[in-house]
């Protein structure tokens, strides 16, 4: 019955398909309005320099070219600073020093694109070269260059944050039988998504409206945003208008607002025209937002029997040059405090120092909840040091340790309430899946043969769904989430939401929550997302927040109308409503199969026939603020072989046992496990953004920042468990990024695990084949 | 004191007359020498299935068909495409009906965002014209000029094994 | 990223387009397969005056064996990989030709383009080094033919002269008992390679090396010749101590610099080990085998 | 990146001094000049196109002579850009008289590049700078002894 309507549970082939299939899809890029101009951004070559001046004359003589906009023109709207996600400033443009190479210097807007290049290229900045900081461990130290000179506070130090019992902490680990320590760097590294970041602005100057198109994973937080930028220049909120229109991949780099954005709209304004703004791949990778770049060092306290105890945490996070961060008001550091991860620590305390350097601002997700991989990759990587430390299979370790299913809900010593888990479980099946006994005995035999084979668990725990709202803010609103359904009288059904799908499915997998909760065909149920001036507010997608928050919504929504209908179902069969049950998609009288009515006729009656004294039609909205987050897990479990010659790691096998919770739809969890999969396997071997000392980025394309292909992609092998979780509506807990949170992990402990016997503890990823080789020479082991 | 000057590079100088067949349908432009084959499918001809993912030939999100060859249309200037036919996405289902290709991508859940769809299906197609039963290997290394972000490649590979072997059934009943 | 203007020229035949080239003083340059010349222009690292775009002119995509194998300047990557007589004959270019970027690149990048642009992470090269092929091309003042040891001056630097356009590849025919290989590191698909080494062997009647090529990519300013690797394997068996003597002379011919790509070191190593894998396969092929 | 040297030069002193020191010949031995535009003795803008093979920038230089004691030393920055990239040089030369009709110069250069032709080119940096600054230097050479055609 469920597969006959596409309820939950059914792998049912997705609606936006047919528009993506045959290249109908509607991205910013393909929005063309008449009389549209074009805007181009020159960028700094420097990593810090007073601009002394900027010559705009030869651009502005280029035939084509309308305007040339510099710091110095945004200073009288009062444009040139906006603020961040977390209460620090930004330059829109930058009236007498730039802080990062590639940041923006100037606007250039012309009738073509090609042209609007042209004049980026015909400006002349005169530039008095700054010194730099690019390391954020020097920037903390006294006498370092200052990054920010318009802040009072005279140091590079951004906030001090910390959690945890630091007193009894400190006590666990001086009377601790084992302690372990290992500095790990999570280096810098990009989304990537393959369509870059754009607008399309459109200012009516008549009616005082503006309407953008925008590549944005969070429209309505955006529209707000603007209108806390650009109030004072009349921009009023219900008068803007963000359409979020198709996106091509988001991960969190489509959440924050970029000086692009803000020049596109003033634009806009200033010449009274559409204007479009699509960044190229280099600006993309080279000026927005970044994620990781955490300098960690973690201690771990047990007893000698493996009993872990204690976890000790300090991190410097690099935030580049101001704290443009996505992470909730509260949480400078995002979730990074799920540190402990799956396992029942007594005492715990983290620290983190957020430092300014000469390097562009962020401090995102990158398909993943709040600083979570860095927190789940520093845990799952310490496991194993401490498991190297005692001698014992990392496997057994960790099944020593998990917190019990039966301590579920769990109170984290830092302050976290998991849902719900079965930790053993997961990481049972996948050793079973990838035959782990036998592969331990087939490493065994080819290290005896001198040849390298590893073996690397991760068993993280993820958290995912922000609000609750008594915690988590963005700029003060709170992190609710919101969904309006309308059934039609003809009983077809339209669904708005706060969030917007980034290729997540949510035209299919939010249409199967409500087919389940009223009984309507998949097929009879639109839903539509991105547009503000339609859509209920909601706070976006990211960090894996639409299923937990905007499905939670969904299904509550669904359900009023399912109790109002309960109503007109008792009307139309004349009997109490106490009478009426739910069964197999329908109102029954009770124990009357016979007597029964389908949604499409109670749609029709809430318009047509509808009781006495109650309002027609058929209609909700609900606004849910989850009361906890829910705490998606997993198990996995990588076979690598390393070439002695080259130092090459090849990912053998990858077994990938996920669990969160009930599961929508099987085929696009799948699809997003994949996904995350293989963004967990790019930092872990190919991925890093670095700099010279003079602040020049490395990395800054596609021909440097190196994206896995098809090629050194692994065919993943996924199973699963299904753990409930007890607070959600429909006990669904969000999956888009657990993949990427756990998988690096696994990678680096089997490549570790490959070379344990050398002495290897750990190696910082990404693991290039110089650092393997390094360490098979130093060995003499290499070929 | 200036002692020469050397002339600012301006746009627009060379506008060339070309021909070009895109889906099987001619048309007859005038454009800049400088115009790249995908902003003039994009731009001038309006058709906004080929992407730009990356300017530096590595994403194949802007792969079209060039005299039935997959080739990266960021990478090749309009001009250059005079009096040659040019396949994009749009042109993949015929008369109402799906590609193969197409439909082995709804199928098989090969594609999230849909962004680099358009280019790996064309690349998909080229390769099942050459080779219509590719094993594994062969079909990963002809999509390895093409980069996805969503989907991890497992469920590309599906899709273009399902094509194949639609494909193959298709011919064996005709 | 857009490119800066440009006229652009079809060139009908090479003398047009060596007139072409030759009154564009200097600012002119040849269209091929653009794969690496387009991106470098929409970076604007590259602003041609004119671009004289040869891909209409007649016989330069040809591939016949005329006592040498001949190979026209604008075969495409993946015909001279696909090309029966190459299949068959001569592997190394089918090892060559299939690693080079990605296989849509392949489509459009040419063998003369690859050879002519002069970037020593390109992986012909090397190869041809080791073939000791040598290059045709035409001027106004007609036609020479340059030995591959002469032809690479520096990064992006040819002998070339500024009106001279690259024609054809001549490769001599290997004698029986000959066989080469090319084997090219890279972290990924489409990456510039970490390092890569082509060898090509002759075999005399008593399994010893008659005749070696070695040649090494992107690991110096140019493709490089390891005359002395050669050296060591000319004469000798190659066996496991000859082989690993030449692997070490290749890596000493190296002289990569730390990038991106690994630390100049290791590099070197990586020359070694493939050097020593390269040639094992030549051998193998040499001896008949695959 | 740093690079030096040192040239024998069949000139005299006070005559390579004068050259060193003159925006209008000096600059004849940079590469490829477009324009010159002297502002004062020791300030001088010269547009410059260098680079390698098909890759070539024009760099607009603001150079300035930070220090000049006659007869035998001199420092120089140039600093300049090209469209999304900046160069700054940073030279000191000093010159010594083996006798009346021949000099010694020591001459070293800090090169940075920032920007969009780091960021692409970085792998051919080295060379490609190590060249054009040997070049400047030979050329100065060569123009030197060449005989003086007032």
């Amino acid at each position: 019955m469920a597969t006959e309507i596409g309820g939950i549970g059914v792998s049912v082939k997705r609606k936006e398909d047919a528009r993506f299939i045959r290249g109908r899809g509607n991205y910013v890029d393909d929005v063309k309005l008449p009389g549209m101009l074009y805007m181009d951004i020159a960028r700094s070559p420097y990593a810090h320099a007073r601009i002394k001046s900027i010559d705009t004359s030869k651009a502005l003589a280029i035939p084509g070219v309308l305007a040339v906009i510099t710091g110095k023109d945004l200073v009288p709207l009062k444009l040139e600073w906006m603020p961040t996600l977390m209460s620090d400033k930004q330059m829109v443009l930058p009236t007498d020093t730039v802080l990062y190479q590639a940041q923006e210097v100037a606007a250039v807007v012309a009738t073509e694109r090609y042209i609007a290049a042209d004049g980026v290229a015909a400006i002349e900045v005169d530039y008095e070269p700054l010194p730099v900081v690019v390391d954020p461990i020097k920037a903390l130290l006294p006498g370092a260059t200052i990054v920010r000179e318009d802040r009072a506070q005279k140091n590079n130090l951004i906030w001090h944050w910390e959690v945890g019992d630091k007193a009894g902490t400190d006590k666990a680990f001086a009377d601790a039988e084992v302690v372990v320590k290992q500095d790990i760097y999570i280096p810098r590294i990009h989304v990537a998504s393959i369509e870059t970041c754009g607008m399309v602005a459109s200012f009516d100057k008549i009616n005082g409206k503006l309407t953008v198109w925008m590549t944005t994973q969070a429209p309505h937080a955006i529209r707000t945003v603007i209108a806390l930028v650009a109030g004072h220049l009349g921009l009023s909120e219900e008068r803007i208008r963000v359409i979020s229109p198709d996106i091509g991949g988001g991960f969190g780099g489509k959440v924050p607002v970029y000086p692009g954005y803000v020049l596109a709209i003033g634009a806009s304004v200033l010449t009274g025209h559409p204007v479009k703004w699509i960044e190229d791949r280099s600006e993309n990778i080279q000026a927005d937002s970044f994620a990781r770049d955490y300098h960690i060092t973690a201690e771990l306290a047990a007893k000698k029997d493996g009993t872990m105890q204690a976890l000790r945490v300090k991190t410097i996070a690099d935030h580049g040059a101001f704290d443009a961060a996505a992470n909730p008001s509260k949480f400078p550091a995002g979730l990074f405090h799920v540190v402990t991860g799956s396992y029942p620590f007594e005492k715990s305390f983290v620290e983190v120092d957020g430092a300014y350097t000469n390097k562009p601002p962020g401090g995102i997700a990158y398909r993943c909840s709040f600083r979570v991989t860095e927190a789940a990759f520093t845990i799952e990587r310490l496991v194993d040091v401490l498991a190297l430390e005692l001698k014992k299979d990392p496997a057994e370790l960790r099944m020593q340790n998990f917190i019990p299913p039966e301590a579920f809900p769990y109170k984290s010593v830092l302050g976290w309430e998991y849902d719900s888990g079965n930790y053993g479980r997961a990481l049972k099946l996948a050793m079973d899946k990838i035959g782990y006994a036998e592969l331990r005995k087939e490493q065994a035999a080819k290290r005896a043969k001198g040849e390298l084979m590893g073996i690397g668990i991760s068993s993280f725990t993820e958290i995912v769904g922000a609000g609750p709202s008594k915690h988590f803010d963005i700029l003060g609103i709170k992190m609710f989430d919101s969904a309006e359904i309308r059934v039609h009288p003809t009983g077809k059904a339209m669904v708005r939401l706060g969030v917007k799908s980034q290729g997540q499915g949510h035209e299919t997998t939010f249409a199967q929550i409500v087919a389940e909760e009223l009984g309507l065909p998949v097929g009879d149920i639109a839903v539509e997302e991105g547009d503000t001036d339609t859509a209920p507010y909601g706070l976006g997608t990211y960090a894996s927040r639409s299923t937990p928050v905007a499905g939670a919504a969904t299904a509550l929504a669904a359900r009023k109308i399912r109790e109002k209908a309960k109503l007109i179902a008792a009307h139309l069969l004349e009997a109490n409503p106490d009478d009426i049950e739910w069964k197999d998609y329908k109102f029954q009288v009770k124990g009357v199969p016979t007597k029964s009515k389908t949604m499409q006729e109670i749609a029709f009656a809430a318009y047509t026939n509808h009781p006495q004294g109650m309002e027609p039609g058929l209609e909700a909205v609900d606004y849910y603020d989850p009361p906890n987050l829910t705490y998606p897990f997993g198990s996995y479990i990588c076979v690598v072989d390393i070439d002695k010659g080259t130092g090459e790691v090849k990912i053998r096998r990858f077994v990938a046992v996920d669990d969160c919770g009930t599961i929508i739809n099987p085929m696009i969890v799948e699809g997003q496990i994949h996904g995350g999969l293989t963004m967990g396997l790019a930092p872990a071997l190919y991925e890093q953004i670095n700099y010279d000392d003079d602040g020049n980025i490395q990395g800054g394309n596609f021909m440097d920042y190196l994206l896995p292909t098809a090629m050194e992609t692994p065919n993943w092998e996924l199973g699963k468990t299904v753990t409930p979780s007890p607070h959600h509506p429909i006990g669904a807990k969000g999956v888009g990024e657990s993949a990427t949170v756990g998988a690096p992990a696994a990678i680096a402990n089997a490549v570790v695990d490959a070379l344990a016997h050398l002495g290897v503890r750990h190696i910082d990823i990404p693991i290039t084949p110089w650092k393997v080789q390094k360490i098979l020479k130093d060995n003499g082991v290499a070929e | 004191m200036a002692v020469q000057t050397a002339p600012a590079k301006t746009s627009g100088t060379t506008r060339m007359k070309i021909h070009v067949t895109v889906n099987g349908e001619a048309h007859d432009l005038e454009v800049e020498a400088r115009i790249l084959l995908v902003h003039l499918l994009r731009e001038n001809l309006g058709m906004t299935g080929t992407h730009i993912g990356c300017d530096t030939t590595n994403c194949g999100a802007c792969t079209v068909l060039l005299n039935g060859r997959p080739v990266k249309s960021c990478t090749v200037f309009a001009v250059q495409a005079d009096q040659m036919s040019v396949a994009t996405v749009e042109g993949l289902e015929k008369e109402g009906k799906l590609d193969p290709i197409q439909e082995g991508f709804h199928e098989e859940h090969g594609l999230q965002c849909g962004f680099c769809t358009p280019g790996m299906m064309i690349t998909a197609a080229a390769l099942l014209t050459a080779n219509p039963d590719p094993s594994e290997l062969q079909i990963r290394q002809a999509i390895s000029g093409n980069l996805c972000r969503c989907t991890g490649y497992v469920n590309i590979v599906k899709s273009i094994q399902y094509a194949a072997r639609k494909t193959r059934e298709t011919r064996k009943e005709a | 990223m857009i490119p800066a203007s440009f006229e652009y020229a079809v060139a009908r035949d090479i003398a047009d387009a060596i007139q072409l080239l030759a009154s564009s003083g200097g600012e002119g340059k040849v269209l091929a397969g653009g794969q690496s010349l387009i991106p470098l222009m929409k970076f604007r690292l590259a602003q041609p005056a004119l671009l004289i775009d040869i891909n209409r002119v007649a016989g330069l995509g040809e591939i016949r064996e005329n006592g040498e194998l001949q190979i026209g300047a604008l075969v495409r990557e993946n015909d001279l990989e696909a090309n029966p007589i190459v299949r068959q004959r001569y592997p190394i270019l089918v090892d060559t030709a299939a690693v080079v970027a990605d296989p849509l690149v392949r489509n459009l990048a040419t063998i003369g383009g690859n050879l002519a642009h002069a970037d020593p992470a390109n992986d012909h090269p090397a190869t041809m080094l080791a073939v000791r092929a040598s290059v045709v091309v035409q001027g106004p003042k007609g036609e020479r033919v340059i030995p591959i040891d002469e032809l690479f001056v520096d990064t992006f630097t040819t002998s070339l002269a500024p009106d001279e356009i690259l024609t054809q590849i001549r490769i001599p025919k290997p004698a029986p008992k000959s066989g080469g290989a090319y084997l090219k590191f890279e972290r990924k698909v489409g990456d510039f390679a970490i390092a890569g080494v082509a060898v090509m062997l002759t075999l005399d009647a008593n399994g010893k090396v008659a005749r070696a090529g070695i040649g090494l990519t992107n690991v110096g300013p140019t493709a490089i010749r390891a005359g002395r690797a050669e050296d060591v394997l000319t004469g000798q068996t190659p066996d496991d101590k000859t082989i690993a003597e030449a692997a070490s002379r290749a890596a000493a011919a190296a002289e990569p610099v730390s990038d991106l790509r690994g630390p100049a070191e290791y590099k070197k190593d990586v020359v070694r080990v493939l050097t020593q894998r390269a040639i094992v396969k030549a051998v193998a092929r040499a001896k008949g085998g695959a | 990146m740093r690079f030096e040297g040192t040239l024998d030069i069949a000139a005299p002193r006070d005559r390579v001094w004068s050259f060193l020191t003159d925006p209008k010949q000096v600059t004849t031995c940079a590469p490829d000049v477009q324009s010159l535009d002297v502002t004062d003795p020791r300030h001088f803008k010269v547009v410059v196109r260098a680079g390698v093979g098909p890759i070539k920038g024009t760099f607009s230089m603001n150079v300035e002579f930070t220090d000049l004691q006659e007869p035998d030393h001199a420092s120089v920055v140039a600093r300049g850009q090209a469209p999304g990239s900046a160069v700054e040089m940073r030279s000191e030369m000093d010159l010594t008289a083996i006798d009346g009709t021949r000099t010694t110069m020591k001459w070293s250069s800090d090169v940075t590049v920032s920007g969009m032709i780091q960021q692409v080119g970085a792998r051919l940096m080295q060379g490609a700078a190590d060249k054009i600054t040997q070049q400047v230097f030979s050329c100065m050479k060569e123009k030197l002894e060449a005989p003086v055609t007032a």
